[in-house]
């Protein structure tokens, strides 16, 4: 994609971003787990026009995943408790990722573990493959007890596992973050001192929620983890305070429904985003996203994306006042 | 088979409130109908719409018309209720895997309030098929046992029952079932757990196979979220070919949207 | 309020409660700092049917409060930072504390300050009017930097600032904890320890939301804290943790607006329950809410609604399943 | 004075579109009309609402009808567009303190879009008591200036602006107040802030004391959260007589739904 001309007017904003050795096209990425491996979306999405697709998260054993029910919807969001099932490492290296240099678009393995080894075993067998263009390290998954969240919710935990898995691969490593901490900054810090290179902001909210006429926890796993536009307020203070205590890229993410949402993150120091449960609604409105986000830097005469990140503290004066939503 | 889902937006022909609560919408959609088969799905959003898609069986399909059959019962479904005549709406679809009935003879379908939304294109096409078709038919009472005429026009027996009797078999419809003269060779059912579970019940007791629609919470719709599933039985020609995890008692879950929403009964593990 | 008889069908649910030594003939308490005094709302609710309200929080100084704007609207919820604005205690006990003794119900007294000592003098100073029946102890404000916080977000300041205040007092002590913290359960253990009478969970989660159109945050305070059935889930979680933890009883609180959430806080182990921005929908919502719990615990034969608090795994057989919402 | 608030449930009678987006509702609201004056707004909320009320001024109140027009911006303003005749509606108020003008002779009204709203009760009264009322109504466009029959019947003189020049004056309409001809002894002001700032500039240049009528916004409505305040000179008699904190530099925070909404132009500290 070009840069665009500088003449206002005949202005094409450059939305592509650089994520570590990653040089996206769009600053859009599929979240983690909610998007399969893109395959499941292709008939209603045109992949060419994503940023990214970020796998379900791969575990070293198969795992059965939690008993069902899985999903709850709540107000503006929803409850989710899948226990990460999937088929363990080596039949997914054997039997799915081959697959993957299929898709039109760039592929991001996510990895989870529940040990500093497993983390570093499985991301060196998974980085090793020619179809994975990153890894993206989820250490804050909050629906397997308590043990996979506890690495993104200390500070020690999350520095040795990003250190071990930093030693295994060269691949662009985005280290995601969980928002069910008391301090998302100093967590961050730690995570970008040793070694990753670039951060997601933020997994899920921790909750739950009770039938009234059963007695009992909707989820089959009592706890689940919260999203949609009901979290984006808190995910876009964590990318704020994230943003302010690194100086790595943040992939921010939480409720992004609408070019307006993406540009609360990106004004909040996110240098890309990542949509999860807005595709539940319309799986085109990735795609929505982009051409509203070029509409929007053009109507400003901004040549890129870049200009904008971080700029929630600038104030963008007159002649550019715009009312109402974006596009 | 699987010819063709997409994504795209419809226009609402019509909406019927058939009982309290239930409504019927009809929407314009020939690409839809071209390509949908009995048993199938779509995720329906009104544009603009801030929530979460809503799955909904295709109810009617013809020409250029389809329907939806649907209980009022959660914000989502509300928000649907209130479409007019003109207005738009999202839909993804169809998507998972419908019932399958080839050579069936004598089919039992079994039906549990808006149950009966999933099961109207599979009678037409038995019975199309000279298949001799009976509908059970099970509902709180008799105004939610609605549009029985278009089944029957359609050529199915009718069997009905309500929890208050104020038509046919006062008690639960499975109980006609179990206590039906002549064995189905094939059962379809759809309607809430209770009533499937009893009728994976009856149907062993019969020894008739049964295939279930059944209606989980969804998230993506599309196999992508892993969120709406069951356990079935890891032999099962539809469970996902995953490996045994450690401490594995023979079953896997299997995604409602995607190997789903139809099942064999017997190989349900719930 | 009578326990009601034995004889089920005539039954009259008993929903009185005791937190510490206080009795409430209701379980629903007016959250603080959204029912102002309970003067400004005495129009529009009959405040002899409500359990009791709790007061804006006072600090020990005068205090002019966060620029504006103060308040966003957020998807199913809301920010708000107003930065505790208050006259200062001794104005307070000049000119308010009087007053309350009007009020036909309870009135409880919430204390905020940004030292030990200063939450130890501003309660003792309260506490010894006879119109306060009890002190709420906000040690979970979101919107004062980070000072107000930092009690709640810390097991040891936690522990230190509620040993001082029951120092100071005899009346019941609510601590009121923050949600923002890694582990709720640490810190509710803590406040039990120290002489907590009752904690009231959760306060505001913290949150931001950016003007895109003017590239600033919508808050004169940068960020705030979210409020509203946005967090219910969140809260509910909380609660269920927070319960299994202490002995003593929990004033839940987050994103209530019907009986049905309300009943969601009581079998996740709250004693009450606390409605905050509710009452910005509706002014009735409190009173409706006592209605509708009486009536579901009639229809399933309960006595009392002490029968049903943290009850959520018990699972509630037929013959009583019920469908549709609750009233 | 303030009689007689109350929160209620209203039944729509009436909803038209004035302009794309600016909605006129008129409901039965015979208690709500005997109480209000002018200036005065509700909190608004459909019933079964999931959202917070919005404040709306009272537009007309005559008999047993009472108005609101509104233009559609956000979610709730969209969920009350949509209510139609027969439709319930959940209001609290009459609310705040609205416009002081008894006395005034020559007094002109400015308004700005869906400031509109808040002018039509003191510009029908001011005229029954005899004032001259000028009213400078300024919008986008012709279309957007709307219901402008209405304040002509009632007496008013109409001086409008629009930014594209399609009726009136191309520019602000404080443009127009500023090059009046004979100065008002009294303004009275509702609209978007930069208006309101702007009215104030050119009231204190003509030095006529101005009454803006503010549009924060608001959480609770009626004082109970201090959410929606503005910087007030405290030596305002409507200014909170709180103590100085220290570092205090002359004003305090003034609630706009309780102290307000409606302001002396000079007593503000924005
Ligand atoms: C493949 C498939 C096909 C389907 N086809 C149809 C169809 O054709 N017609 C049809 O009507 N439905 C159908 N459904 C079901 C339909 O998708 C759901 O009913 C719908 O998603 C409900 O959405 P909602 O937001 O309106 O309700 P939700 O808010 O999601 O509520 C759903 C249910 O939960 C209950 N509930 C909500 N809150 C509470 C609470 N606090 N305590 C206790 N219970 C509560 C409600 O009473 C309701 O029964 C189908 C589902 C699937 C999976
Ligand atoms: C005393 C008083 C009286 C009032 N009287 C009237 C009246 O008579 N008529 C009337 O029309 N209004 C009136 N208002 C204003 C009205 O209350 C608000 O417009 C209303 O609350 C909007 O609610 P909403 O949920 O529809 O919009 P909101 O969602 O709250 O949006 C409000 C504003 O924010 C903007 N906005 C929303 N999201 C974004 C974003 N992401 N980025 C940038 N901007 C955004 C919208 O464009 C809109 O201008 C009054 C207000 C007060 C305080
Ligand atoms: C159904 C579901 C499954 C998810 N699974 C994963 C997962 O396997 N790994 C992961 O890192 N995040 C997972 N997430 C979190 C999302 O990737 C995303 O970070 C979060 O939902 C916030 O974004 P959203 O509000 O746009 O959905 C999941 C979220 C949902 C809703
Ligand atoms: C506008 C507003 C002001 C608040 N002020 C205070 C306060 O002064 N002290 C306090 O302890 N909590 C304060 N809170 C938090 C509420 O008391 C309550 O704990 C929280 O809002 C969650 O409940 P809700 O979702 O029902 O509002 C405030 C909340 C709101 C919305
Ligand atoms: S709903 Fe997502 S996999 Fe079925
Ligand atoms: S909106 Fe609550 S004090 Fe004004």
């Amino acid at each position: 994609m070009s840069l665009g001309s500088t003449q206002k007017g005949a202005c094409v904003p450059d939305l592509s971003v650089r994520i570590g050795k990653l040089e996206l096209p769009y600053p859009t990425l599929m979240a983690s787990g909610c998007y399969g491996s893109g395959e499941e979306f292709e008939p209603f999405a045109d992949l060419s026009q994503i940023g990214a697709v970020v796998l379900k998260s791969v575990t070293r054993e198969p795992r059965l995943g939690n008993p069902m029910p899985r999903l709850v919807a709540t107000p503006a969001g929803m409850l989710n408790a899948i226990g990460l099932q999937n088929p363990g490492i080596d039949w997914y290296l054997d039997n799915e990722v081959a697959k993957f240099a299929k898709r039109p678009c760039v592929v991001i393995g996510s990895v989870a573990a529940f040990s500093v080894d497993d983390y570093a075993y499985v991301t060196q067998r998974l980085a090793a493959r020619a179809e994975i263009a990153a890894i993206e390290l989820n250490i804050s998954c909050p629906n397997v007890g308590s043990e996979g969240e506890t690495f993104a919710c200390d500070p020690d935990l999350t520095g040795r596992v990003v250190r071990a898995v930093r030693a295994v691969t060269d691949k662009t490593l985005i280290v995601k973050l969980s928002p069910n901490v008391t301090d998302i900054a100093a967590i961050a810090g730690e995570a970008e001192s040793a070694g990753a290179d670039a951060l997601a902001v933020i997994n899920t909210l921790r909750g739950m929620s009770i039938d009234v006429h059963a007695w009992k926890p909707r989820l089959g796993n009592v706890s689940g983890g919260l999203s949609g536009p009901a979290i984006r307020p808190v995910a876009v203070l964590a990318v704020y305070e994230a943003a302010r205590a690194v100086s790595i890229p943040i992939v921010g993410q939480g409720g992004i429904e609408n070019a307006t949402d993406a540009l609360e993150f990106f004004l909040a120091g996110a240098s890309a985003i990542a949509i999860g449960t807005a595709n539940f609604t319309d799986p085109r409105i990735p795609i929505k996203i982009v051409d509203e986000l070029r509409a929007y830097l053009a109507a400003r005469g901004l040549r890129s994306l870049r200009d904008i990140v971080g700029k929630a503290n600038v104030g963008f004066g007159s002649p550019f006042q715009y009312e109402g939503d974006v596009g | 088979m699987l010819a063709g889902p997409s994504v795209r937006d419809v226009v609402v022909l019509d909406r019927t409130e058939l009982a309290p609560g239930v409504v019927l919408l009809g929407f314009y959609a020939p690409e839809l109908v071209a390509v949908t088969r009995p048993g199938q799905f779509v995720m329906a959003v009104p544009p603009g719409g801030e929530r979460a898609a809503t799955a909904l069986a295709i109810y009617e399909a013809q020409g250029e018309r389809a329907s939806f059959l649907f209980f009022v019962c959660g914000a989502r479904t509300r928000e649907l209720a209130e479409l007019r005549h003109g207005d738009k709406l999202s839909l993804t679809g169809p998507l998972g895997n419908g019932f399958t009935f080839a050579g069936a003879r004598d089919v039992a379908i079994v039906a549990g309030g808006v149950g009966i939304a999933s099961v109207l294109l599979p009678a037409q096409m038995l019975v199309e098929a000279g298949a001799r078709v009976r509908l059970f038919y099970g509902a709180r009472s008799v105004d939610f046992l609605v549009d029985r005429d278009r089944f029957a026009t359609a050529g199915c027996e009718l069997c009905c029952a309500t929890n208050d009797g104020s038509l046919g078999h006062r008690g639960f419809i499975t109980e006609l079932l179990a206590a039906a003269e002549d064995k189905p060779d094939l059962i379809l059912a759809c309607g809430p757990s209770p009533m499937l579970r009893a009728t994976a019940f009856v149907a062993s007791e019969l020894g008739v196979p049964a295939q279930l629609a059944l209606e989980e919470a969804f998230a993506c719709g599309v196999g992508g979220c892993w969120g709406c599933v069951v356990p079935l039985d890891r032999a099962s020609p539809q469970a996902p070919k995953f490996p045994k995890p450690a401490g594995d008692d023979g079953f896997v879950y299997a995604r409602v949207c995607k190997e789903g929403p139809v099942f064999w009964a017997h190989e349900l593990r719930w």
